[in-house]
């Protein structure tokens, strides 16, 4: 997506940007209005969550850096639901299961990353068809109907706790601990800015676009298909709709957090902030049992004020 | 290596060598049989009219492209160059003109892009190391700044200087500047070429392509003459003079010290800028232009003169003073300077002149449209015609309107841009660094092209960091210092040497 | 900076206004989506229930169509909230599981309506059966068309408890008619336009169509629509007894909709619900009588859901 | 087809493209339609094709206005609910005026507004228009859903109906509608100088400032028209199927986004025209059109979508690629 019109705001640490001020309003603002709100349970239920979004969302800002998009993830996470639910129920190792998964993670993000960095399709074209795809194998196997029969061992892996901490708190904290070193210790996270920031510079570098980009997607798909891991623990089943636009409010996230589409200007730190407040918001808007067509209009209006008060900002 | 081991043989055996380069591209022989040498320790200085195949060779030198014939010596040892990699491995470094920067990463990762250091766990990378290392090449370059700054927020003349580091970082011995001052002020262009000194004295060869003669004279100690892709002559700057090497670069004698023809009275005030002030970082501007007068703007790169020229044409905001344009008062917006006839050709005209993926014929017409076609149907034909009338009228070299833009030289896509205006017939032109990257052929057309339009009673406002255009081209001058206007140069008072004297801040 | 906090609390404000709490008893009933009537008649019935026995009911409805995980969202967050009780209507009968059993484990009575969840304990189960009324509706097309000719069906969404059930109805009731011909049962998702253009794309492939089952309302109005725009004639029926299908059978369009009575399950789930925390006895399951609702018997059903009033557990389970 | 086929050469004329790249998916069309008179003996019938083209009109209307949208490099994921609320409000206009007329200008106008709304959003906001759109999209069925609460409006004149489901001359009155509108598009796009204004911006936003082009205004304009072709797609809508529901719109956007692209017009903005995506929703209708005549299973639809889209914009690039 990377054009002239989509361009924005360039968020940088030093100032606050929007996210943090439409996160910090939302908690004192829930925090004052309902009880339930500040508890240790509910903070936890709210991070609980947000894991999975939290997943998708970390690989989705590195793609969007390229200047890339994903529109698969939320199928491929679908699918790879299915394939590690019908695993595990025919084998019965949960292991054999997550490697199932990953591995569709895996073949779908190397297909994506060939489709744009060989054949150079456009990223957003490119992956709406292979969601269509994703989508499509999901139905085909399951006909429709969800996956059942899993282990309990499968679901502790959402539901379990260690240190009184839940777990999917602690694999998002990893998640989002590894996807920060990546980004900003290795090489590969170097040349993603330098992906969506010139091209040519990694050209002259002596260091391969296509590979790089290939990669970039591959990440994605993993990483979608540890999401996978997660839903299909939380649905302690697998359901061919359980991931259908989760793509979306994960893009929606990224671009929350003040990640720009161009340029490779990114904030990995700002999508966490992003996750957060639309989980946030969803919780506190259940919690004052604000009807749910309300509930569907905050979520438009907190992308758009988000972004509005970054625009403000950086108004010349 | 004997050459390393007996250091008399450095001097005759050059440092590197390509005999018999020849490259095609589909239609064009870019490059047909060139042999080119540099030695250790040289400037030599490679000079050719645009599309002379200069980008070509160098491409070639640091193995962005393959050669289809010719053969590569280093040291007099024969060797390959298959890609960017080998290139570097005999330390060939290229300082392209669009940079290759990353605007997100800081200077030092921008520096050692590529070749970070690893750090103690495997896969990490070692930032600490790679800023200590970059502070230290920057020191060497003598550039003075946190290596932790990003790239993003930094102005041209300092990204070069990162580009420089960069080049430094991966110790070259052979540096490849492609037009390096284009961008940048006097005072930089003092302090690159005092560098370029220090890199000689390291032994550093360097290879600089350039338009400017001045420059070519100045610095090179070797003067290589491409055209149409073969090596016209490789000479010593004592064997030859500004006028013969033009001639040689263009193939036919073309007048360098431009000046105008004759001055026609000015007539009356087309543009009244009254304590203009904005928050792009100028203040309190206030300048006059008449119609038949070509009044320069000059002054350091990052004095204001750009957003000055902005603010005027209505694109920045203005928070202080009015704009008058033939008397009427004009208010703010891009779309209503240019209706009342006021024409800016921006200083970079591939980001900002240009609509590069579309055609000729489209560019010209588009600032035109409202004039060409009143009622707001737009017909192809007309256009076509309209656009066929400028490229005759500015003898732009293309065989078509329908080719795209993008495929054109510099000095040709200059020239679309100026004839989009003049199919708006504007009056008033603003031209801010209208030669920019154009070689010596097409420069003298567009100074010619200024003069045309100003004896049909236009008034231009000209931008340039090269005094010696001011000087030749202008009837008066500003000189702006930081963001003010630090004075006003009749003809007589027009000199380098005022224009220098105004513009450095005291 | 001003500006920009307010805009940002200009919103706020609105959401955080509309907190508004009833003392009694409080009951969460969560639907499937926003946008089906049927679940729409399912919350006006809870809400004239709790009028009546004066509670406060508070509806959960996934912003996404049946979104699974965001479902299990909004009962977590409930479960921070714990109201008395519950009545749950599962967006999926088995990937809501986990969810039933988290509210188990909360301790927070729930009564299960329309879909049968696969598993968790329940005050109750009231529902109406799907196969059943689909048995009987078929019957009721396939007698109407002469026990002969072609038909079509048109399923919901792929694996959809409902639609699997009513569609296994249609077929039972068209092995015991063996002169009827099955063309083709294509899902059109329970909605409207999906029907009309499967439709259409049908009745390219196939000259003569005499009955088309829908296993839904809109289903059936698509394809009634599809018809006409062809103008071809055909018999259809649908399930819901929707009020748009009551006109339509007024009309003489529809020739008859099972009656799956949102309402009065609605009305039922939430009695039960009460009652059970009233300590009275409650059936462990409530079962409504697959009615057909034709020409012959439309009357009742015109009267706008809004305006109905809850028939007692009694009456249901009575006649 | 013909009117498509001729506004193509003369557009892609004013263009700095090429015709032959239109001609690469028209054949890809016609070999589409040649595999299907194969396989099944009822696709060439006129009843059929009449089909196809009454839902491919449908498909174009949302796409046409997309399209101008995308040729400025923006994007607009709010067509789908837009529809929605422009159908719900059109449709209780004239259930409760009972006059068509001033319900097609309630949705009409609807639609327009809510693209205006979007185009100040990217404009005086500068709110990259894919997250403008995002949002405006949810808050769109936000209102939707709460205006509906979950009910149906149905049952509307049938004067009204004709736009949706009648015939004129034995051809759908939507085909007739889509003519018109491929028609104004491509001579809106083509002959207006705003439409070599549009192309200028999404080639070069900046050039097209500094060459005096009222951008803002301009790209207002865009998602105005944008948003009022949903208006108008919602009414064939509500006309054809007789009833207005809430989830109108969902699962509409993505494939009229995929009609624009598979009609050859780039994300990055600058190329394409309204006639490619005329072809393209034609391309994409022909598809499933075909599969529900050849009995595939539903579950197998979206996967072979997939999968032609990205076959056809491959082969899309190749040709582009052999054309230069």
């Amino acid at each position: 997506m990377s054009t002239g019109r989509l361009t924005f705001a360039s968020v940088s640490i030093a100032r606050v940007p929007g996210v943090a001020v439409v996160l910090a309003v939302l908690c004192v603002g829930f925090g004052a209005t309902s009880p339930g709100f500040a508890t240790f349970a509910n903070i936890a239920n709210i991070l609980t969550q947000s894991t999975i979004l939290l997943l998708l969302a970390l690989p989705m800002t590195v793609i969007i850096m390229t200047e890339g998009l994903d529109l698969s993830m939320g199928a491929v996470l679908t699918f790879a639901s299915i394939v590690l639910a019908i695993t595990v129920v025919t084998t019965g190792s949960p292991m054999l299961g997550f490697l199932a998964a990953l591995a569709v993670g895996f073949c779908f993000g190397l297909g994506n990353g060939m489709l744009i960095a060989v054949l150079d399709i456009p990223p957003f074209i490119t992956t709406l068809g292979t969601l269509g795809i994703a989508q499509g194998l999901s139905l085909l196997v399951t006909d429709g109907q969800s996956v059942v029969g899993i282990p309990r061992s499968v679901e502790s892996i959402y539901s379990g706790t260690a240190v009184g901490i839940p777990m999917p708190v602690i694999i998002g904290a990893l998640a989002y601990g590894v996807t920060h070193t990546l980004l900003y210790h290795t090489r590969f996270g170097t040349y993603v800015f330098a992906l969506g920031g010139n091209r040519e510079a990694l050209r002259v570098a002596g260091i391969s676009v296509r590979a790089m980009l290939i990669r970039v997607y591959v990440f994605g798909g993993l990483m979608a298909g540890f999401a996978a891991l997660l839903m299909t623990a939380r649905l302690n089943s697998a359901h061919p709709t359980a991931g259908i636009g989760m793509e979306f409010d994960a893009i929606a996230a990224v671009a929350v957090g003040g990640t720009s589409f161009e340029r490779g200007n990114g904030w990995l730190f700002g999508t966490l902030l992003g996750v957060i407040a639309v989980g946030v918001l969803r919780n506190g808007l259940n919690l004052l049992a604000v009807p749910s067509s309300a509930q569907v209009a905050c979520i438009g209006a907190l992308v758009i004020i988000a972004l509005f008060i970054d625009g403000l900002r950086t108004e010349r | 290596m004997n050459g390393s081991t007996c250091g008399w043989r450095v001097t005759v055996v050059p440092l590197f060598e390509l005999r018999g380069i020849s490259k095609e591209f589909p239609g064009v022989k870019a490059l047909d049989d060139v042999s080119f040498e540099i030695r250790a320790g040289e400037v030599h200085m490679l000079v050719g009219e645009n599309g002379a195949g200069k980008s070509t060779l160098m491409k070639i030198l640091c193995g962005a492209y393959r050669a289809d014939r010719g053969s590569f010596f280093h040291r007099g040892e024969p060797v390959t160059i298959n890609d960017s990699t080998a290139a570097r491995t005999f330390g060939i470094a290229v300082i392209f003109q669009d940079f290759t920067l990353v605007p997100y990463l800081d200077i030092a990762q921008n520096i050692f892009l590529g070749c970070e250091f690893s750090g103690r766990l495997p896969g990490l990378i070692d930032q600490r190391r790679i800023h200590t290392e970059a502070k230290r090449v920057l020191d060497m370059v003598g550039f003075n700044i946190d290596p932790r700054t990003l790239v993003h927020g930094l102005g041209v003349a300092q990204q070069q200087m990162v580009e420089i580091a960069k080049a430094l970082s991966q110790d070259a011995s052979i540096l490849v500047m492609d037009e390096p001052t284009a961008a940048l002020s006097d005072r930089e262009t003092e302090r690159l070429f005092a560098m370029i000194a220090r890199l000689k004295k390291n032994g550093v060869a360097i290879i600089y392509i350039s338009h400017r003669l001045s420059e070519v004279f100045a610095l090179g100690d070797r003067i290589t003459v491409l055209r149409d892709g073969r090596k016209i002559a490789s000479l010593l700057p004592a064997e030859t003079t500004p006028d013969h090497l033009v001639t040689l670069m263009v193939g036919r004698p073309v007048d360098t010290t431009y000046t105008r023809l004759s001055r026609p009275t000015p007539g009356e005030v087309v543009l009244q800028v009254k304590n203009l002030s904005g928050p792009s970082g100028f203040a309190d501007i206030n300048l006059t232009v008449r119609a038949g007068e070509i009044v320069g703007l000059s002054g350091l790169v990052g004095s204001g003169r750009t957003e000055v020229a902005r603010a005027i044409f209505g694109v920045d905001r203005v928070t202080a003073g009015e704009i008058r344009l033939f008397g009427e008062r004009i208010g703010g917006s891009a779309e209503d300077s240019a209706r009342r006839g006021m024409a800016l050709i921006p200083e970079n005209r591939k980001t900002q002149g240009l609509a590069l993926t579309r055609s000729v014929g489209d560019n010209i017409v588009l600032a035109g449209l409202r004039k060409l076609f009143p009622l707001g149907f737009f017909i192809p034909r007309r256009a076509m015609k309209a656009a066929r009338a400028i490229i005759e009228k500015l003898r732009i070299a293309t065989p078509t309107p329908r080719r795209p833009v993008a495929t054109l030289s510099g000095g040709n896509q200059q020239k679309v841009v100026i004839g989009k205006w003049l199919n708006a017939d504007a009056r008033f032109y603003i031209f801010d660094e209208p030669t920019r990257g154009i070689d010596v052929g097409a420069k003298a057309e567009i100074f010619r092209l200024l003069d045309g339009l100003v004896h049909s009673g236009a008034a231009i406002l000209m931008i340039s960091s090269e005094q010696i255009e001011i000087v030749h081209i202008c009837d008066r001058a500003y000189v702006m210092r930081s963001g003010r206007i630090a004075g006003e140069l009749t003809h007589h008072e027009l000199t380098e040497a005022n224009i220098v004297r105004l513009g450095i801040d005291q | 900076m001003k500006y920009r906090i307010f805009s940002v609390t200009a919103v706020l404000t609105a959401i955080f206004s509309s907190a508004a709490f009833a003392d009694g008893e409080t009951i969460a009933v969560f639907t499937k989506n926003l946008t089906n009537p049927y679940f729409q008649a399912v919350r006006v019935g809870t809400e004239t229930a709790a009028k009546t026995l004066g509670v406060k009911v508070i509806q959960y409805v996934p912003t996404k169509p049946d979104s699974i995980p965001e479902q299990l969202s909004q009962v977590e967050d409930v479960i921070v909230k714990k109201p008395d009780a519950i009545v749950f209507v599962p967006v999926d009968y088995k990937a809501l599981v986990p969810a039933v059993e988290k509210i188990n484990a909360a301790g927070i009575p729930v009564t299960n309506i329309t879909d049968r969840s696969a598993g968790g304990n329940f005050v109750a189960f009231v529902g109406a059966d799907d196969y059943s009324i689909g048995l009987a509706i078929a019957r009721r097309l396939l007698t109407a068309i002469g026990g002969k000719g072609n038909v079509i069906i048109l399923e919901g969404v792929k694996g959809s408890l409902t639609s699997t059930n009513r569609v296994r109805g249609f077929n039972d009731a068209l092995k015991e008619t063996p002169d009827v011909k099955l063309l083709g049962s294509q899902p059109a998702n329970f909605q409207r336009l999906n029907a009309l253009q499967v439709m259409e794309n049908l009745m390219q492939s196939f000259p003569s169509i005499d009955g088309v089952l829908a296993a839904n309302d809109p289903m059936a109005v698509g394809a009634i629509e599809a018809l006409e725009g062809a103008n071809r004639k055909a018999m259809v029926i649908g399930i819901n007894g929707s009020k748009e299908a009551v006109e339509l059978i007024k009309s003489g369009k529809l020739l008859a909709s099972g009656d799956f009575n949102g309402f009065i399950q609605g009305c039922i789930g939430t009695q039960i619900a009460v009652r059970n925390l009233r300590k009275q006895s409650t059936p462990k399951e409530v079962m409504l009588k697959p009615i057909v609702i034709d020409k012959t018997n439309f009357t009742p059903y015109e009267m706008p859901v809004e305006q109905r009033s809850c028939p007692t557990i009694e009456q249901i389970t009575s006649n | 087809m013909k009117t498509a086929a001729d506004m193509v050469t003369h557009s892609r004329l004013a263009l700095s493209g090429d015709i032959l790249q239109m001609l690469y998916r028209l054949l890809a069309v016609v070999l589409l339609c040649a595999t299907l008179a194969m396989l099944s003996d009822v696709f060439l019938t006129t009843n059929n094709l009449l089909n196809v083209l009454r839902q491919t009109a449908l498909l174009f209307l949302m796409a046409s206005g997309l399209t101008l949208v995308i040729l400025t490099a923006g994007l607009d994921l709010s067509v789908g609910a837009n529809i929605a609320l422009s159908a719900c409000l059109a449709a209780s206009v004239i259930k409760t005026t009972g006059s068509p007329l001033l319900g097609m200008a309630t949705g009409i106008g609807c639609g327009a507004m809510v693209g205006l709304a979007n185009g100040i959003l990217v404009t005086a906001l500068r709110i990259p228009s894919f997250i403008a759109t995002y949002g405006m999209m949810w808050m769109l069925t936000g209102v939707t859903y709460y205006y509906m609460a979950g009910e149906t409006i149905h049952g509307f004149p049938p004067g009204f109906r004709q736009l949706g489901s009648g015939y004129l001359l034995g051809v759908p009155t939507p085909v007739y509608v889509m003519v018109l509108f491929l028609l104004i598009g491509a001579l809106f796009a083509q002959r207006t100088i705003w439409g070599q204004q549009i192309y200028a911006i999404g080639a070069n936003p900046v050039a097209a400032r500094l060459s005096g082009v009222p951008v803002e205004r301009r790209l207002a304009l865009v998602y105005a028209v944008s948003g009022a072709m949903a208006g108008l797609a919602s009414l064939i809508i509500l006309a054809r199927i007789n009833s207005a529901q809430g989830d109108i719109g969902e699962e509409l956007t993505l494939p009229a986004i995929a009609a624009v692209l598979v009609g050859g017009t780039s994300l990055f903005g600058g190329s394409g025209t309204v006639a490619g995506t005329l072809i393209g929703a034609l391309f994409l209708t022909i598809l499933l059109n075909g599969m529900n005549l050849l009995q595939i299973h539903s579950s197998w639809q979206p996967l072979v979508t997939g999968c032609i889209i990205l076959l056809a914009v491959w082969i899309d690039n190749r040709t582009r690629r052999i054309g230069e």
